[in-house]
């Protein structure tokens, strides 16, 4: 569902990166009580300038280079975020929001419960996560799951551009503090109309990316184009595949998962991340707990090995391929 | 370095002044209002341990010995200050303004007892040791956006140095010269981890060096020197000085808490020097001319009653309401939390 | 599976935290490389005694009182396991292990990768966990499945005297880190015979504690207790329950599931964790992947709600109990 | 505090020695161990930006401007010492016997480059920021237990001073006195934010006040001082004095990485008076009569053909092994991660 109240005819071919950085503008511009934070996200613009321009627009204490330090970016954050600002905190990628992760267990998702609601600490953590454009060791995390097991916080995973713009819009709008995790692999890879105005998409409602028949294909981020290229390539061989892109892993669309795969009886699960202790687990259970008796063949998983994200010579091998998706699928149709 | 931070004192063990300047900032109603609330937390404290023994409340980790610390620092803010508090700061607490029942509240497990008065700026105890800086840092970053002059003050242990949030907190309020206070607490354990073993730096004021931030060790269990230094510190911060780090020298005179058997680590006679904060200042009065006996003993008599009375309103307070685990989490709680509540409570009913 | 070489006849009446004591004891009489390091574990002996009596018996070079640092702790373990020594790391609670998040995910669990082998870090963290002790709050969590989407580590959590101290002494013999959670619920709870000698329980392998036919209950830790009591009201009305302790978490026992599901092809899972993202997901995956031919219901779960663990008032309601259990139960029956 | 942590230097830009009294430090043999240490780690930093522009290697971070620090740190070192270096480092690493080649494959994506040569205690290259300090005190903390005179010596920026892990890895060395050379190399700016806005600390030698340890601040382009004071400290740590913590100042010449572009956030102007730290050291060469035209222009052919060599042996070093991905996680991998890597090596192969 899309929320707006203004213009939305007027649009502009922008990229996920583009989108992300539009969404922080409108807010910025929306309301002044927004900050944007972050190490490199000033002057420099983010090292993948998703901050572009922005701080020359907004000046410097409103999108703000911080010291390194991300303990300390959210540890601030939740200080500026019970007196009354809004802030876009920044982690430069998401294999470094490990740093953070005691401040945002302990205090960003419990503050609201542990005040009966008296304080609260609305925020949004940007965190560019993934693997697959060569980054060195560290940087291609993808930890989804670590922070679905967080009650309190919100885990938001937009994969295209218009998603992305309105995803983040509704994640600065929201009451509670909210993870949103950027594909890197997706920043620069395709361009759709974003309009150019402020709009939502609703978080916790995920997004019927293509109808089919025979089996259920369940994704988010940086996986959802690898699997729309699987898919064309399954389809080729007459099996209907439909495809749904969750976008918001926490709370979770059980709802449109379950009509998906209580229609075609098979599933097959897909992301980046390992697969022991994965976001996909949860999906499976979900099924389990939903659609039962609907299935015709277990629940397939297409995820990272149980091993580190590799070095980049190998990272290839790590993740999801189209093929990988394809014999999943081929399993499920086979059982 | 403890060249570059001697301890300062304004009164002496026997309650003696050391510096004559200073009288004419110890005036009759500061030195009341400091007896007052320290008697006061005295009293609470006295009364939670005694609770705690006769299984009315939890766990409960005495202030007691840190009295002039506490109140000294809390009563140097101003109304619309923020505090940012320890699991040992109930005293600052309390003399801030958080509300008594409530307090008891905490300790016997309730989440109502983080919830402040309206308007009163205090957060929750922060449970995780030194996580509370950056908030304090953050906050007060917030009001010098508002272009306000308000303040926050960040309380905090010994122990709490050797965190990486102490550091990162610190860092950040000297970077964007916050108006915070860091008001350490140097009771000279962490359980039962003596200061020597936490740091190997002679002080904890030192540590401020490290910041480009003012840094200064004071005698924390006399009460005016706490007082008078921390409103310092404010006041530099309220007029665009930035962070200050003050560290209260002072003692845990008992157990880290109710659970701890301090016996297994410290020796009998290590704190047996100490003078206990309140008979410090009883002995200024005395030597002042400040000293009422008859009034004195209303007071205590006034305390007492409103401890037991807020004993008795946190015992007589509504049993716990499971619905409020469910309700709180999120402003508006997820589908998928709502159905788990739902079964829940038909569960219950059953 | 117990492995030992040497007397295991001479036994003593112990509790679960009598057992942790004696293996420490045990591994720092056998190697002297062993140390033992931690918040209050020396002059102390630990906040719950775990370690009373090492620091005497053993010096305080080999038992030691460190600063309050976690991520301190476990980074200096790093270089001391690396040059050599095995270090037996405390995190006084559970809770306060997420300031060493950045240094278990990113070092502890990736070295050996990183090096191919030439550098290893084998140590043991130990970590009490779990709610219903009406400990302050954070004390309380329960945080595995935060460490079995940890490729590098094991994470172990034993359930009885006799496995605590088999467990922890491989745990300290294993060539690679191992997250050792410990049930502070259990630490005084029972006793059991537990031989004075050194001995080790295998790694990775559950254990069938009680065989039955009609339902599998699968859980670990804190819970098994809970699911025996559960048990005998349970089979009261005449169903027959076999209750599996996973001991292990990660590698999961998957063959001792897949043995119990299929013959008994109802399954329940109960951990105290939050339910979303918990480790109770993967279970269920194993299940749907080994046995899905063989479901006669859906897997129940019964575990904590999604919401931070309460405070002390309150906890029990957060806590799976034997009668949510018997409730779930039923409803695998009955489905 | 500058006053307390005053720059030292031994030369100065013209290559002039301010001090007479180091004279008899500076031997024949170290100038020109220097000098080749500090030429080869910059044909080899050339060569690796230059293959980056070629895309033969992935996104490289230069330490163009930083061979001074890198190498006088490095050559102090003994053979038996540890090293714990960032992701900047590899001239460090270079100069105290990592395998070139190896370093390529490091930079082209291959976790073989992490593996040092068998003996050498080279810690692969920290990437999250700060991390491997607290692994710098364990490791010299072992070598104390062990009763051996070595130590270890971590290399990190002036932004990893901001990190919780600089703060607590500082502080354990402290407390337990590790055999510890805490490096900084100050080159002013973490990625595109500059020192002032890192911190409000005037140096970074004044952060040593908060651990009670020796702090000294360098002029980390002057490759003697870096040699001569590295070597004091690591002597001071040998004989049991403890960590100390050197602030290196110096400059990053280019950009953050090869991804990186400086002229975002940096003048022109900025820099442009800092002495490159190879020049410096060869006009001290001119001056004092070190200098060989010819032996020098051996060395750097000499150079040129070690790093061409170890580009091709990089460039023909066989393809990296899926396997590998799966062997290394646990000394024995458990069976669900054999059938995860069997189901896909089969995958592979049809
Ligand atoms: C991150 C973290 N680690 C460990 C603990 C357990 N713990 C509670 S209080 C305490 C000692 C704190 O000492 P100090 O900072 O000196 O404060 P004091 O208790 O003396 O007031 C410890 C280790 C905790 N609460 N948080
Ligand atoms: C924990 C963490 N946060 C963020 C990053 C991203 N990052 C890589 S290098 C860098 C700047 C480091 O600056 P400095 O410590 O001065 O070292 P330099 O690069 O100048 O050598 C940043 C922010 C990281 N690697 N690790
Ligand atoms: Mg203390
Ligand atoms: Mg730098």
């Amino acid at each position: 569902m899309v929320i707006s109240t203004k213009n939305l005819t007027e649009t502009k071919s922008m990229t996920v990166i583009q989108a992300i950085n539009d969404g922080m503008r409108v807010m910025l511009e929306a309301d002044n009580t927004t900050l944007v934070l972050g190490e490199d996200v000033g002057k420099n613009g983010g090292v993948f300038r998703a901050t572009d321009g922005l701080q020359e627009r907004f000046g410097d204490d409103r999108v703000i280079d911080t010291p390194l330090s991300e303990s300390g970016i959210v540890g601030t954050s939740v200080g500026l975020a019970v007196n009354g600002f809004k802030p876009i905190a920044e982690m430069q990628f998401m294999g470094f929001i490990y740093p953070a992760y005691d401040q945002i267990m302990t205090h960003v998702s419990r503050i609201r419960m542990r005040t009966m609601g008296h304080f609260s600490v609305p925020m949004v953590i940007r965190a560019p996560y993934g693997a697959g454009v060569r980054a060195p060791e560290i940087h291609s995390d993808s930890a989804e799951a670590l922070f679905t097991h967080m009650p309190g916080l919100k885990v938001v995973c937009p994969s295209s551009p218009f998603d992305a713009k309105g995803l983040l819009i509704a994640s600065v709008k929201d009451p509670d503090p909210v993870l949103f995790m950027e594909p890197m692999r997706n920043y620069r890879a395709s361009r759709e109309e974003v309009p150019v105005d402020s709009y939502s998409v609703e978080i916790g409602k995920g997004k019927l990316v293509k109808e089919g028949n025979d089996v259920s294909i369940i994704t988010w981020g940086a996986m959802v184009p690898v699997v729309e290229n699987a898919v064309q390539q399954i389809e080729n061989n007459g099996v209907s595949c439909e495809i749904i892109d969750l976008r918001t892993l926490y709370p979770l669309d059980q709802d449109i998962i379950a009509q998906s795969v209580e229609k075609t009886q098979r599933a097959v699960v897909v992301h980046e991340a390992q697969g022991t202790g994965g976001f996909g687990n949860d999906v499976v259970t979900s099924i389990n707990d939903t659609s039962f008796l609907y299935l015709k063949a277990p629940v397939e998983r297409v995820t990272g090995f149980d091993i580190p994200v590799p070095f980049s010579a190998l990272e290839d091998h790590y993740l999801p391929t189209p093929k990988r998706v394809q014999e999943a699928v081929e399993k499920a149709m086979n059982f | 370095m403890t060249g570059h931070f001697p301890m300062r004192q304004i009164i002496d063990d026997h309650g003696n002044l050391l510096d004559e300047s200073y009288k004419k900032d110890l005036n009759e109603e500061l030195v009341h209002r400091l007896y007052f609330h320290m008697y006061r937390i005295r009293t609470f404290d006295l009364k939670a341990k005694s609770l705690q023994r006769q299984g009315r409340i939890g766990t409960y980790p005495p202030f007691e010995g840190q009295e002039a610390a506490q109140v000294g620092s809390a009563l140097a803010l101003g109304d619309d200050d923020w505090m940012f508090p320890t699991y040992r700061d109930h005293g600052a607490m309390l003399t801030f303004g958080a509300n008594m029942m409530r307090t008891f509240l905490y300790w016997n497990g309730r989440v109502e007892g983080c919830v402040p008065p309206e308007g009163k700026k205090i957060f929750p105890a922060a449970v995780p040791i030194a996580t509370q800086l950056p908030h304090a840092a953050g906050a007060a970053w917030a009001e010098k956006k508002k272009g306000t002059k308000n303040i926050s003050i960040a309380y905090f242990g010994d122990g709490a140095t050797s965190e990486g949030d102490f550091h990162e907190g610190m860092n950040f309020a000297s970077v964007f010269q916050t108006p915070t206070i860091f008001f350490n607490q140097n009771n000279q354990y962490a359980i039962s981890v003596p200061i020597d073993r936490q740091m190997n730096s002679e002080t904890i004021a030192q540590k401020s060096v490290s910041y480009g931030i003012p840094g200064v060790r004071i005698d924390g269990n006399d009460c005016f020197v706490v007082y008078l230094e921390t409103k310092k510190a404010i006041e530099r911060a309220r007029n665009g000085g930035g962070p200050t780090l003050i560290e209260a020298v002072t003692w845990r005179t008992g157990a880290h808490t109710t659970a701890d058997d301090p016996t297994k680590y410290r020796n009998k006679e290590q704190g047996a020097d100490v003078v206990d904060p309140i008979v410090r200042l009883e002995r200024f009065m005395k030597n002042n001319g400040y000293w009422d006996e008859k009034k004195t003993n209303s007071i205590h008599e006034e305390l007492k009653v409103e401890v037991e009375q807020a004993v008795e309103a946190m015992e007589s307070y509504p049993k716990a309401n499971v619905e409020d685990l469910f309700d709180h989490v999120y402003a508006n709680p997820p589908e998928q939390l709502l159905r788990q509540k739902e079964l829940y409570m038909e569960q219950l009913r059953r």
